[in-house]
């Protein structure tokens, strides 16, 4: 099989575009930090940044003023604080220098997939009543033909140009296993156009091969593999390092102050030169304390023919 | 004026013996009573959810917005995101799982949410202070709340800060409807539930009389009902008893401090 | 947690009742054949069997006189023969003593997403066309409130009394983990009223809990949960035993004579008193040749807070 | 009379060298060059497939309707329902993102069927022969086969026996439409692809006009045109070259019978 595996840098360049609509996804776990650093540092302009939960990615990428558009579903730094520069940019209403596509998380997660599933339309039960039925039309009505003839919310297929994930695991092909918290992972893969997929290490065919049932992505669906060891800090990837809670406590006092901000920017980012860079500067040891002890699943087993 | 009758006499610790996060913890345990499933994240929920396992409903189990089911974390989770929710789980769900068919399937039997507004039906607001398109405060938005309100058999609302501007008459936008919101706004989409059941707040707790309005149910210790009616934006109905809340137990305090969150993660 | 372990016995005769909709699934891999002995042994009638592909299990049940209507997308006996009993119902016409509702594979599935879901209907990308909208009134054409107003084909739900499924292992919660090629169980247990799901062995919790991602039903959706060690003989259970090929092949000279179906239907289900009395008249040693050999998952790293 | 004329010099074994089962997995793997991901259960189709990927095609794949993707089984699988399928596969996808998002996201090239019946347009009847209601001959049913055919980049049909019962003017029942059937029963349908582009027979190989219309292309060796015309139940046009099947290579058959199916399960 054709090997797919890129460097961050090359991933990025070949399939993020400036006016892409670039989905980034990860549920608070398995977070694509290094892919949106590259995206800031190859200074992409324009995109349409889609995520059910924009965090401190979002901040970031809004901060270094490559969004012109966020679809969403909610937005925030979880407990600690709120995304400033995000926040700024909104409320600063009519003369906002980004465009804002507000849903739930089901309805955003039904418009993967229903771009996934090459349908016009996916019914959710829900939005009825909701004033954000009011402020986006892309959440309809419509009635079912069966029966007692009763209505229904409908969202229509997202087909983002480009997903980008983060996973655990990979083979050079791009048979992607993750484990965890799975998060619209799989949905936006397949609805994207393009997918480009960081993993914590590509490993080889035999270990993919031998749980078959770990993938949530065939290779055929990924664009380009890049390994890319802790991509995801500050959030975490399952068994191999923890979330960084220090890092995002420490957030609002960056994200505050728009100069603060700029600056965290272009020491973290611009001056890192990639992701090995920005990890030779958080430190020898920084990842110590994030290392978890290891507990393994029980293997099951496939069997194989006598 | 009305006077709160307490009908409640449990042994209770001395007043002021325990925090306000405490209180609402251990109120929302008790109204967690019978109940199987409960939708809910870290904070509060995930406490009133432990105290009841390891007191009243020792089959209660918690189902979180990641997919995650029958958590055992070997302590309190920091975040919603914390790892060890997801290691010796008994069931990490996809996403289509646990908004299509766990949701809204119909399998949760209480929704907890919070919100910036809330108003006299139980509709809420999550998005934004002032106008959507010209925002004073943008706030996160539904996440998943629009769907907890739509599909769980009933939603308890826990809102630290009883005050006119989180109880309001009019919403400034109307994320999650009540469910009177959204049969109004769409007679012939199907619902599911009661909507909003039950307020807990650090004045009291409010419950949902037959038509879906919020009434005043109960009182904490030391607090009037008309303390509530003031704090409340729209003209408060009361229930007919009205009672003091039960001040916490003495086990109920040992459980949360020393079991279930010694380092107060959450009991601030 | 409550145990909810049952008796193959009880678990039939507690959530199967004459009249029911019942849904036997399991994609040519995990089929539920001890559950379906039971249902005959236990001579329950008038069943609207549900099945995608309906083979074997579905011959024997129709045989045995306990369906009335069956509900398929599927009908064969892979590519060694036809289902005799099933055919000579159907092909008798208006004297038919079994109703059919025909699908395609997706078109069912969809009714088990919908019924899953609460959605009124489920849409998807196919049957312009197809005689199958012709013969069935449960596929109708809506039109897409976006856009180009282009038209799709829908599906309602389908919620079945009872979902029966096998599975490799379980917990006594009911908590179901199953590898290989999964079928549609995980959205017909959730469809269904009551689920019951016959497993190869019920496990300690601390095996389910140590791979929480391998689980594809939660305990809280089941509602017995049934050891049954080759369970789902003659089919297969990926790790545990391989299909009975010799099985399938000696079924049609069975089928198509109707005493010899009936005679084998007293023989191997009513005289042989639950499954145990089925595995002792297999023999000894029947299922040596059909073990296969160890094909162990590499363990995947949770880790453990520090 | 129309002569065929043979266009291919490719080195030939020696007449009935081969058997028909053979030639037809000869020729399904010609035509896959090119192609990326093949849908197809078992039996000739992933013969075909493998003699493809041994030969021109190394990076062509084949998906299982059982979500089985990237299999690498040890010894060709007797069933679609073969463990050895599963066990060393490179993925096994759930039957919701099989036939939700690789079927339906068009993500498969070339999708193999058969069927009891075809029409002019490469409409396919696999549900009953008679009337529905009163069959004469009840048939297995669509199975996958309405989503492949809608869904597919183009549909290769095998058919192992060109005769007037299975190539027909008229269906007994469509089941699978060609994609002309499926524009014209409802034009506002979304379609993909181009349906059946190529049928594979005993007699030789039919490809679709730009109208969709089966035309003969081939015929196999010994095999004339008006043969194939005779065994067809309408009038069947003819594409302007007809070439004669090119027989198997040495190297094709060695392939075959030394390492995709030395037992000969499929090489019936």
């Amino acid at each position: 099989m054709t090997s797919k595996e890129a460097s961050l840098h090359d991933a990025i360049a070949e399939f993020v575009a400036d006016g892409d609509v670039v989905a980034l996804e990860g549920f608070t776990h398995l977070i694509p930090f290094a892919a949106g650093h590259e995206i800031i540092r190859q200074r992409k302009r324009d995109l349409t940044l889609v995520r059910m939960t924009p965090d401190i990615i979002a901040d970031q990428l809004v901060g270094a003023g490559c969004v012109s558009k966020l679809i969403f579903a909610f937005m925030g730094n979880s407990s600690v604080g709120s995304l400033y520069a995000v926040r700024r940019a909104i409320e600063a209403g009519s003369v906002s220098p980004i465009d804002i596509e507000e849903y739930s998380h089901y309805g955003l997660l039904a418009r993967y997939q229903a771009g996934a599933s090459g349908i016009p339309f996916m019914p959710i039960r829900s939005y009825a009543g909701s004033a954000l039925t009011d402020i986006n039309p892309n959440i309809k009505k419509i009635t079912s033909p069966f029966d007692d003839e009763s209505e229904i919310y409908v969202v229509p297929p997202l087909n983002p140009d480009v997903a980008i994930i983060h996973a655990q695991r990979a083979d050079r092909s791009g048979n992607i296993q993750s484990w965890g918290i799975l998060g619209p992972q799989q949905e936006v893969a397949f609805a994207a156009r393009k997918t480009i997929a960081i993993v914590e290490e590509i490993v080889d065919d035999d270990v993919i091969r031998s749980d078959p049932n770990r993938t949530i992505i065939p290779g055929f669906v990924v664009d380009a593999v890049v390994e890319s060891k802790y991509g995801a800090h500050p959030s975490f990837a399952q068994g191999y390092y923890d979330r960084d809670n220090d890092f995002y406590r420490s957030w609002s006092a960056i994200s505050r102050d728009p100069e603060k901000l700029r600056q965290w920017i272009q020491e973290w980012i611009f001056d890192t030169e990639g992701h090995a860079g920005y990890l030779n500067k958080l430190g020898e040891g920084y990842f110590e304390p994030l290392i978890p002890v290891p507990h393994m699943s029980t293997p099951v087993n496939y069997g194989s023919v006598r | 004026m009305i006077t709160a009758i307490q009908t409640d006499n449990t042994t209770t610790a001395t007043p002021a013996a325990y925090t306000a996060s405490e209180l609402l913890t251990v109120v929302s345990c008790r109204l967690l009573q019978g109940k199987r499933r409960v939708f809910a994240g870290i904070g509060l929920p995930t406490l009133a959810v432990a105290l009841a396992q390891k007191s009243s409903s020792p089959d209660i189990e918690q189902v979180y917005e990641s997919g995650v089911c029958g958590a055992h974390p070997p302590r309190l989770p920091e975040t919603i995101a914390d790892a060890s929710l997801a290691t010796g789980a008994e069931a990490i769900l996809t996403m289509p799982v646990l908004f299509g068919y766990v949701l809204q399937g119909g399998w949760i039997d209480v929704g907890f949410l919070g919100a910036a507004q809330i108003d006299r039906f139980g509709s809420l607001n999550t998005s934004v202070i002032g106008p959507w398109e010209e925002p004073i405060v943008r706030l996160p938005g539904s996440g998943g709340a629009v769907e907890v309100m739509s599909n769980s058999h009933e939603v308890f609302v826990v809102l630290r800060r009883h005050n006119l501007t989180s109880f309001v008459n009019e919403l400034d936008f109307c994320t999650s409807p009540s469910l009177r919101a959204a049969r109004l706004a769409a007679p012939k989409v199907p619902t599911r539930g009661l909507g909003v059941s039950t307020v807990i707040t650090d004045l009291g707790v409010l419950k949902a009389d037959n038509t879906g309005e919020l009434c005043l149910a109960s009182v904490h210790e030391g607090v009037t009902v008309e303390q509530v009616q003031a704090a409340t934006g729209w003209p408060l109905k009361l229930m007919e008893h009205i009672t003091v809340t039960a001040a916490p137990t003495a086990e109920e305090l040992r459980l949360l401090r020393e079991d279930i969150d010694p380092t107060r993660v959450y009991l601030r």
